[in-house]
């Protein structure tokens, strides 16, 4: 898809579908959707709420509840396996293994009635085999790696004896814990203030550099993102809308989205307007596959097209990919 | 936590005083006297002279002095005395007597004690552990066939009196297969093999009733709290761990799902000792309840005070255990 | 041969609660003890006395009885031995005596000793009993299983107001009879054995007993006649079809006789109405409104049909009866056995003869006085039957009837502040059995005195629940009590049962029998009404 | 600054303490000192900015000015009376011209009742209109918030999240309040929602003339919104200014930490920012060190803030700072 | 697709919160066959007795214990009275009994658990309180119940409304227990959240507080408390009848109908059936019906 990728991606994704069957219908949450991983990388996932960012990423592993959630259609080629069709048993070794991942909510993540030890080193003697003294010294290790002080003696706490900050680290610590070839983190920061949000951040930098894993770091803040990664992806109602090299989106922002995106942020000199600019509307109820621009209603330079036809993401040029209509450099129809 | 028990302990005992002043109260008001068992035969002078040696009739004050003295001093002088610590002299102590056999209340309670343990006891934990496995599987499968079939027989066994289901499977398992006996020998010494296949044959049936009865409550509870823990996030964290389906539900679900029926659990044990009644007499398990309910018919009241009170006692103490529980298990749970 | 026969297996729906008959007038504890303790003499099922512990029955004719019915003189046997060895003598029998005479002891069988002035051992084997009044029939004290004989030794500390102290002699006691105590457990189960000591040495038959109370009379049954657990299920209350089908199973047989029980419907001739405060139910309240008319009293009795009710709640175990005294033979008056065939037209004619005349919903009425009667009763499955049939009988001539059943020991208990109590009647008509002990009828026909009747001056004590109160009735009584003849006994007690059923102050509606189960294998088995069923168990026996 | 002149709320010394009870007689052995001393002033018509991390006090601070919290020491002027020793009736009586917005919109709004019930509820208790004017009123609110008329009979779970937020301000705008306190008001909101809602307080603010208490954690939105802000530690304002000042010249150590942690949407610049990372984390506010609240943290603290606490000192004009070496 | 999505929800007929239940209440497949289920027996039992016109109480000794016949579908009891009207009019009580029984004790247990839950000083005393009703011993109260009350009762509301209302109150003052406690667990999580803070900042009082925000949030386990309270109540009160403290003897109830004929079990096997039948029905209808509504009332299924 993207020209001249050198390597050989850790991870590819094509055309992945995911739905909920709910009482309502269906509600169709990823539509199509394809990307890679190449090694050492940090791919960012941008994209409001609901946009279908964590269900992406919850699929390739299966870990969605299934059902109400099924996976229709796509590839996953990990490893030169495609996780979807591995054997659960098989998907598990890869769950922990060589995938970890980290969710949103610090604070509900860790099972709160057994100790940070039990929970860190669980994986370890799951996928490593190792013995309940080595597990040990590994979990004080990485919590050590994660910037706990006293990391041993914190292993026999709970949970809730930890501060937000300390439950997100000990998240990472877990999915560390096995040397991950991928690092899938969702929202890790969302919760979190921003002093802890700049450790986190910080810490997260310092192991990349340690460890070389690809990680893909899922995000609402623009700022974050800027900060951290090598490619963007803005996603928009289960799909891709823009995909460039970090420094190529935020200079050359091509789909409407991402430029309203990046417009409601408040601006350092706020001399200039007096008011924000918002996007107008909702994101889309994904009852129906749409076959239409699912971002038409609130687009500023929607036209006809956009009701009839839904944009595939198009290249433009060093890696760049859009999927709109309108090309916003030249103010006209593509 | 020391201190948290320390102190419900110790709001407990005004609260249990009063308790006790209630029940008192209450089976003062209440009709029947004990020699209403009597043959109409007995002439009424009789009976009254029989009254007065009972002590019937004192005054309410004193007849509750009398009570609490008995309770709270003279009992535990006599069961220290058995144990050999002597303090003042033994025979001023008027331990509390039963109405209709004339012996210390506390004797005829212990000597309930094992059978209502072995049976209604038993029953329980066959009860619980029975629930737990289909309340697991009728979350984790929920919708399924078998929650179904579980929430139906549940309600059934929740709805249909244990007066019927006792009878039904005597009429089946005593009278037409002839496989247990219909009556439980409280009298029956297990001491070789023999014996216990016998003990074992009479307690199969009341035990299988109220297990049945328990169950039906428990799994309720253990399916709608697993439901709740299932759709947490930890139990993502525990898949993408890698975590086999086993250790996830079974370790990660089923011991934050403990919690909330652990502590239901432990409300129900005082129901315990006066709960099986209507089985008990069924069997003729004569356990507690059905001591109770003998004590009731014969307005034997000293008994009834005593029962009720200790089953008071339990209750409260049960519901502090629950509590404490409760804090045990959910580590972020700290009562000071 | 003692011991040859086993394990017998009773089983009692009421649990046996003590040992000691004294302390106790359950009829299931009296009955428990008699396998332990003996008295003096014993019933015999056909009503005859049989010596037990004494030589033989004193008489007048025999010297035992005095000319002037003022004492008993009883010859002891000298073969007899305490199951812990110890010779029996007269002293025991003094003993006994006081010790139920004790006025702190409260003894349930102080009506056996009543009139007893004194009680002296003549020599270690011979016991004099000396009463204040002149006793007609002196057989009270140490006749029949209410009031045996228990050993000085171990008794002795438990005097009086100490009585209810001595749990282990009351939980134990030590007897001539054919069983020691193996284990008691109070309110669940006794287990015997055989008496080493007991002066028949070829009885029991039985090594050890079990008696185990609990569950309800169709469980108790049903183990005896069903399943075969038991040998032996005391006082059966099942319905007839139910005890037919479990008949069936051909494990046991009922055994049933008929002693001197009745069921019978008390009328309340006074005023119930709550508005009358403590006036309620005395006759310081007035009469019935309208159960005071003879009539209206007649009518109901006529409207029934005992044969219905025989047939639906008792079966073979029940007569149609219309005595309140309908036995022994000679007690037994014929002269009202028109009540045997139900009248409803003639109840009807009756009626309306009296001005009570139909109103528009079929109630009969008078001056506005409605035929809507408060029906009470115990709480029991037979009794709320009858109470059923009875109520649809009296609808057919126009009587209104309210259903109430209460609690057994509620409304026999006597209780001063519950309105519930069978003497405080605060209804129209209630019903119970009622019987009276060993074979004489005195004491029992005197409950329906003047001085008996119940109000709140006596404590609402007294048995005469009809309120029923004519001169003539207290002086017949009053006659009977000086009366020794057995012949003018009868008579008398024959004219005064005709007078209460002629005034229909009382129903009599079935004369019911005695009724336990017994196992095909239990064999010498007869159900004695006028004594302990198991007075005689020494001489069951198993047979194949 | 004109317009900013009357002073509408005095907080001086302004202490919320939580007891802590502990022991069998449950004897009170400390306190959580979430809120431990506050003084500032807002002046009719401005925004004050209200910044800091989880748990420091914000919301317990901003409670105590509509004294939903019973204050534990202190004077709280609202046009000169003071509102903390008011009794329940009078306080009843102020009620309506003190509101609040609240952080998490769908915990905030009761999800069994109607919009119209909703909104309609401070009406219920403060006026006597009549069910038709209610009505009346509902509606006008719902269009100062920009939503449509027609929702009122709709129940809460039936709107996004910034819908919901619109409802709460138009609660919180029912009966004519002079001052809110906004409580995070768009913590829980999408990113492009949050300018929306932002926008309508602006504008409502412009319209009604309304004093902001504008707590946020998120420095850019309130650098945008705000007049003066208020950076809050562990229970205590460390420095509060002009928003010019405070962004540009940031005296506090904690302030600097705090701005320089926020991450600003452009690679270029990210790169080459520098960070100041603070290690650790917030010490418990039941057990607050000794000297400077944060001296724990502090990347520059000396000897004497861990000894002595610093005072709330005005550097320049309407810049205060809480710091010893702050100059 | 704003616009669409704001047509499509204007084009949506006004919507009350009760017709959101009733809608969401009707996708549940297990509450709905409840519901017919239970609604079949309440109309079997209210307009039943006028199809099947024999008197329950009426005894027909010459055809006593038959079976099923075109006469007595469900056979006749030892005392010739017909099992079918039985069953029928024994329903209309029990019924009464369960749903009344239950409404009392909800609303008790309610009352207290919302008091209890919502102010601090009174949670301690009343939840001593709910000990002691937990302790008292249950016989021994209903037999005092009964000896004060019986009395008075009957004269006002005639014997058998009397009863009623004496067992009704019984079962409800003694079983209210459980629902207070699960109340006040609810009530004390609802006061923390955040729409009560914001009454509060509007200056709502205590009681319209509780009124309008605490009460319909803690309302799903009062439902599901409902439904187990009318099992509950029914089977009660069967025990009550057969400790004599119930209804006049000749006045069927389920409970009362499955206890007298359970020694004929095998002899006629219909007196268990039926009544056993009616119980388990109602008990299973309401549960599932229980099942429905919790689903239905709460808005976080819902509102998906
Ligand atoms: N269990 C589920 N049942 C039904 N629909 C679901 C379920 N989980 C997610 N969805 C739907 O899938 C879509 C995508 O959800 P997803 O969680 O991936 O969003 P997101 O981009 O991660 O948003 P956020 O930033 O809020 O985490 C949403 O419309 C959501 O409503
Ligand atoms: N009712 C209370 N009882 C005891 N402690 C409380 C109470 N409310 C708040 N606290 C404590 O007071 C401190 C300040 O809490 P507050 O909610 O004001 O913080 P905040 O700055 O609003 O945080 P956030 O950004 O998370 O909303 C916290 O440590 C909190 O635990
Ligand atoms: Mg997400
Ligand atoms: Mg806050």
């Amino acid at each position: 898809m993207l020209g001249g990728r050198a390597i050989k991606p850790v991870l590819d994704v094509t055309d992945l579908r995911t739905v909920f069957h709910t009482q309502d219908g269906t509600v169709h949450a990823v539509n199509g959707i394809s990307f890679y991983l190449e090694e050492g990388e940090l791919l960012s996932v941008v994209g409001e709420s609901g946009s279908g960012k964590s269900v992406t990423m919850m699929s390739l592993l299966k870990l969605l509840p299934i059902p109400p959630a099924e996976i229709v259609a796509g590839t996953v080629e990990f490893d030169g396996n495609d996780l979807l069709k591995l054997e659960p048993e098989a998907l598990r070794q890869v769950r922990g293994g060589d995938i970890g991942f980290i969710f949103q909510d610090p604070m509900t993540s860790l099972n709160p009635v057994f100790k940070v030890g039990f929970q860190i080193m669980e994986p370890l003697k799951e996928h490593l085999g190792l013995s309940e003294k080595e597990a040990r010294k590994r979990a004080v290790e990485l919590l050590e790696l994660v910037g706990i002080p006293s990391a041993s003696d914190r292993l026999d706490d709970y949970p809730h004896q930890f501060s937000g900050g300390m439950r997100q680290r000990v998240m990472i610590a877990i999915a560390l814990a096995c040397d991950p070839k991928i690092l899938i983190a969702d929202e890790p920061t969302t919760a979190l203030d921003v002093t802890i949000q700049a450790q986190i951040i910080e810490l997260v930098k310092k192991l990349r550099q340690k460890l070389g894993m690809a990680i893909v770091w899922i995000t609402h803040d623009l700022g974050v993102a800027a900060g951290i990664s090598d490619r963007i992806m803005v996603m928009y109602a289960g799909f891709v809308v823009e995909h460039a090299k970090v420094k190529d989106l935020y200079r050359r922002p091509l789909h409407p989205y991402t430029r309203a995106l990046l417009a409601t942020l408040p601006t350092d000199d706020e001399e200039g307007e007096d008011r924000l600019k918002s996007i107008s509307g909702l994101p889309p109820a994904l009852h129906e596959y749409p076959n239409s621009c699912p971002f038409a209603p609130r687009c500023e330079h929607a036209f006809d097209r956009c009701q009839k036809e839904n944009p595939l993401l198009m290249e433009m040029g060093d890696g760049h990919q859009v999927a709109c209509w309108w090309d916003v450099e030249k103010g006209a129809p593509r | 936590m020391l201190n948290y028990t320390l102190r419900r302990l110790l709001f407990a005992i005004p609260t249990l005083l009063v308790i006790s002043f209630i029940i008192f109260v209450i089976l003062d008001l209440a009709p029947g006297d004990p020699t209403g068992q009597l043959p109409l035969t007995i002439p009424a002078e009789v009976r009254a002279k029989i009254r007065e040696s009972l002590g019937v009739g004192e005054p309410i004050h004193i007849a509750y002095f009398k009570w609490v003295r008995g309770f709270f001093v003279y009992e535990p002088l006599y069961w220290l005395d058995q144990i050999g610590i002597t303090i003042g002299d033994p025979s001023e102590r008027a331990r509390i007597i039963s109405y209709a056999t004339r012996g210390p209340v506390f004797d005829l309670i212990l000597e309930r004690i094992p059978q209502t343990l072995w049976v209604v006891g038993l029953s329980y934990v066959f009860g619980i552990l029975i629930a737990l496995p289909i309340g697991v599987i009728s979350a984790y499968k929920q919708y399924s066939w078998f929650d179904q079939l579980g929430t139906f027989i549940s309600m059934v066994g929740f709805s249909v009196p244990t007066f019927f289901t006792g009878l039904l499977m005597i009429v089946i398992f005593s009278v037409q297969l002839g496989w247990f006996p219909s009556v439980y020998d409280t009298t029956l010494d297990v001491n070789s093999w023999d014996t216990f296949i016998l003990q074992v044959k009479q307690m199969v049936m009341p035990v299988a009733v109220l297990a049945l009865y328990n169950a039906s409550q428990i799994s309720r509870f253990m399916r709608a709290s697993m439901l709740d823990n299932l759709t947490q996030d930890y139990v993502r964290t525990a898949r993408a761990k890698g975590m086999s389906e086993k250790v996830v539900v079974l370790t990660h679900v089923l011991r934050n799902s403990l919690i909330p029926v652990v502590t239901v659990i432990a409300l129900g044990v005082p129901t315990i000792f006066s709960g099986a009644i209507i089985t008990e007499q069924i069997f003729r398990v004569n356990g507690l309840g059905q001591l109770l309910i003998i004590g009731i018919q014969g307005s034997d009241f000293p008994l009834v005070q005593t029962l009720t009170f200790i089953f008071a006692i339990l209750i409260v103490l049960f519901n502090l255990i629950a509590d404490v529980i409760y804090g045990i298990l959910d580590p972020r749970i700290r009562y000071d | 041969e003692r011991g040859s026969d086993g394990n017998l297996n009773v089983a009692y729906w009421q649990a046996v609660s003590i040992l000691n008959p004294y302390l106790s007038g359950g009829t299931k504890d009296i009955e428990a003890s008699s396998l332990i303790l003996d008295p003096l003499a014993n019933y015999r099922p056909d009503g005859s006395m049989e010596p037990a512990l004494a030589t033989e029955i004193p008489t007048i004719e025999n010297g035992g009885v005095s000319e002037d019915l003022t004492s008993i003189t009883w010859k002891l046997r000298d073969d007899v031995v305490w199951s812990d060895g110890t010779p029996f003598t007269a002293a025991d029998v003094v003993f006994s005596a006081n010790y139920c005479l004790d006025p702190e002891g409260g003894c349930n069988a102080a009506s056996n000793f009543a009139d007893v002035e004194s009680v002296e051992a003549l020599d270690d084997h011979t016991v004099k009993i000396n009463f204040s009044v002149a006793k007609p029939f002196p057989y009270g004290p140490f006749v029949g299983a209410t009031a045996p004989v228990i050993q000085e030794a171990q008794f002795k500390e438990c005097m009086g107001a100490k009585a209810p102290e001595c749990t282990e002699a009351n939980f134990g006691p030590i007897g001539t009879g054919p069983f020691v105590v193996d284990e008691f457990r109070a309110n669940d189960v006794v287990t015997y054995k055989a008496n080493e000591n007991y002066r028949d040495p070829a009885q029991p038959a039985f090594a050890t007993v079990t008696l185990k109370g609990g569950g309800d009379s169709a469980a108790t049954t049903r183990s005896v006649l069903e399943t075969g657990e038991f040998d032996y299920a005391w006082n059966v209350q099942v319905e007839p079809e139910v005890l037919d089908q479990m008949m069936a199973a051909g494990k046991g047989e009922i055994i049933s006789a008929f002693g001197t029980s009745v069921e019978r419907l008390m009328v309340q001739l006074t005023n119930p109405d709550p508005s009358l405060g403590d006036k309620r139910a005395t006759v310081e309240g007035g009469p019935h409104p309208f159960l005071s008319d003879i009539n209206v009293r007649k009518a109901l009795s006529m409207a029934i049909d005992r044969d219905i009710l025989v047939e639906v709640g008792y079966g073979p175990n029940g007569q149609v009866t219309c005595n309140v005294l309908p036995a022994p033979e000679i007690y037994a008056s014929t002269a009202n056995d028109a009540c045997k065939t139900q009248d409803v037209e003639g109840a009807k004619a009756l009626l309306d003869e009296a001005g009570w005349l139909p109103g528009p919903d079929g109630v009969r009425e008078k001056d506005g006085v409605r035929l809507s009667i408060l029906y009470q009763t115990s709480t029991n499955s037979v009794r709320q039957g009858t109470q059923a049939l009875i109520k649809q009988m009296w609808q057919e001539i126009g009587v209104e009837t309210e259903l109430r059943n209460i609690d057994a020991g509620v409304f026999f208990g006597g209780d001063q502040s519950s309105p519930d109590t069978f003497q405080k009647f605060f209804a129209d008509i209630e019903m119970y059995t009622n019987n009276f002990d060993g074979t004489d009828p005195e004491a029992y026909m005197g409950n329906w005195v003047c001085s008996e009747i119940p109000s709140p001056k006596n404590q609402w004590i007294g048995n005469n629940m009809p309120r029923f109160c004519s001169e003539e009735y207290d002086a017949l009584s009053a006659e009977m009590g000086q009366t020794a003849s057995i012949e003018k006994r009868s008579a008398l007690a024959k004219k005064m049962n005709d007078m209460l059923m002629q005034e229909y102050v009382i129903i009599p509606l079935i004369h019911r029998g005695r009724v336990s189960a017994a196992s095909n294998t239990l064999g010498n088995v007869v159900l004695n009404p006028w004594d302990s069923e198991l007075a005689f168990a020494e001489e069951w026996t198993r047979v194949e | 600054m004109t317009k900013h002149d009357q002073v509408l709320v005095k907080a001086q010394n302004v202490k919320v303490h939580f007891p802590i009870h502990k022991g069998i007689l449950r004897r009170q052995v400390g306190s959580v000192k979430a809120v431990d001393g506050l003084n500032f002033e807002i002046r009719k018509g401005e925004t004050l900015g209200l910044v800091g991390e989880s748990g420091c006090g914000k919301s317990t601070a901003g409670r105590a000015m509509l004294r939903l919290y019973e204050l534990t020491e202190g004077q709280l002027d609202f046009e000169g009376v003071d509102i903390a020793s008011l009794d329940p009736k009078a306080l009843r009586e102020i009620r309506p011209r003190m509101q609040m917005i609240f952080q998490d919109p769908q915990a905030c709004l009761n999800p069994r009742m109607t919009v119209g019930s909703i909104i309609a509820e401070p009406l219920d208790e403060h006026t006597n209109l009549s069910t038709e004017e209610k009505r009346e009123k509902v509606k006008s609110l719902l269009d100062a918030v920009g939503m449509n008329r027609d929702f009122v009979n709709r129940y809460p779970h039936e709107f996004s999240g910034g819908q919901r937020q619109r409802i709460g301000i138009a609660r919180a705008l029912a009966l004519d309040p002079d001052f809110i306190v906004c409580d995070e008001p768009i913590a829980a909101l999408d990113v492009s929602i949050q300018a929306q809602v932002v926008n309508l307080l602006q504008d409502i603010q412009e319209r009604m003339g309304l004093t902001y208490l504008f707590i946020s954690h998120d420095l850019s939105m309130v650098r945008h919104i705000a007049d003066r802000v208020a950076v809050m530690y562990l229970g205590k304002i460390v420095e509060l200014a002009d928003k010019r000042d405070l962004y540009k010249t940031p005296k506090h150590p904690y302030t600097q930490a705090l701005l320089s942690a926020v991450p600003v949407p452009n690679p270029e610049v990210e790169a080459k920012r520098e960070h100041i990372v603070l290690q650790g984390d917030v010490p418990s506010p039941a057990n607050p060190p000794k000297g400077c609240n944060f001296c724990t943290r502090c990347p520059v603290a000396i000897d004497r803030c861990r000894v002595e606490e610093p005072e709330l000192r005005e550097l320049n004009k309407g810049q205060f700072v809480a710091c010893h070496l702050a100059e | 697709m704003t616009d669409q999505a704001a047509t499509t929800t204007l084009g949506k007929p006004q919507r009350s919160l009760w017709g959101d239940v009733l809608r969401q209440f009707l996708k549940h497949k297990g509450g709905v066959a409840g519901l017919v289920i239970f609604s079949f027996i309440l109309f079997a039992v209210l307009f039943g007795p006028y199809i099947h016109t024999i008197d329950p109480q009426y005894l027909d000794i010459r055809n006593k214990n038959l079976g099923p016949t075109w006469k007595h579908p469900m056979g006749t009891d030892n005392l010739g009275r017909d099992g079918l009207a039985q069953v029928l009019s024994g329903g209309r009580v029990s019924l009464a009994v369960g749903i009344a029984a239950m409404a009392l004790s909800l609303l008790l247990g309610t009352l207290i658990g919302i008091l209890a839950g919502f102010f601090r000083k009174l949670d301690g005393p009343l939840m001593r309180t709910t000990d002691l009703f937990l302790a008292l011993p249950i016989l021994p109260l209903l037999l005092v119940i009964i000896l004060l009350f019986r009395d008075t009762l009957r004269s006002a509301f005639g014997p058998e409304m009397g009863i009623f209302l004496l067992i009704v109150f019984v079962i409800g003052i003694t079983s209210w227990m459980n629902t207070a406690r699960i109340v006040r667990g609810e009530v004390l999580a609802v006061k923390e959240r955040e729409f009560v803070l914001a009454a509060r900042s509007i200056g709502t009082g205590s009681t319209k507080t509780i009124l309008r925000h605490i009460f319909p949030n803690v309302l799903s386990p009062v439902m599901v408390s409902a439904t187990l309270g009318i099992a509950t109540a029914i089977i009660t009160e069967s025990a009550l009848s057969f400790l004599g403290l119930g209804f006049p003897s000749d006045f069927p109830t389920w409970g009362r109908l499955l206890y007298d004929g359970a020694n004929f079990m095998t002899l006629n096997p219909a007196r268990v059936i039926w009544p056993g039948l009616a119980i388990s029905l109602t008990v299973l209808s309401v549960n599932y019906i229980g099942d429905g509504i919790r689903d239905a009332l709460d808005p976080r299924i819902r509102g998906r």
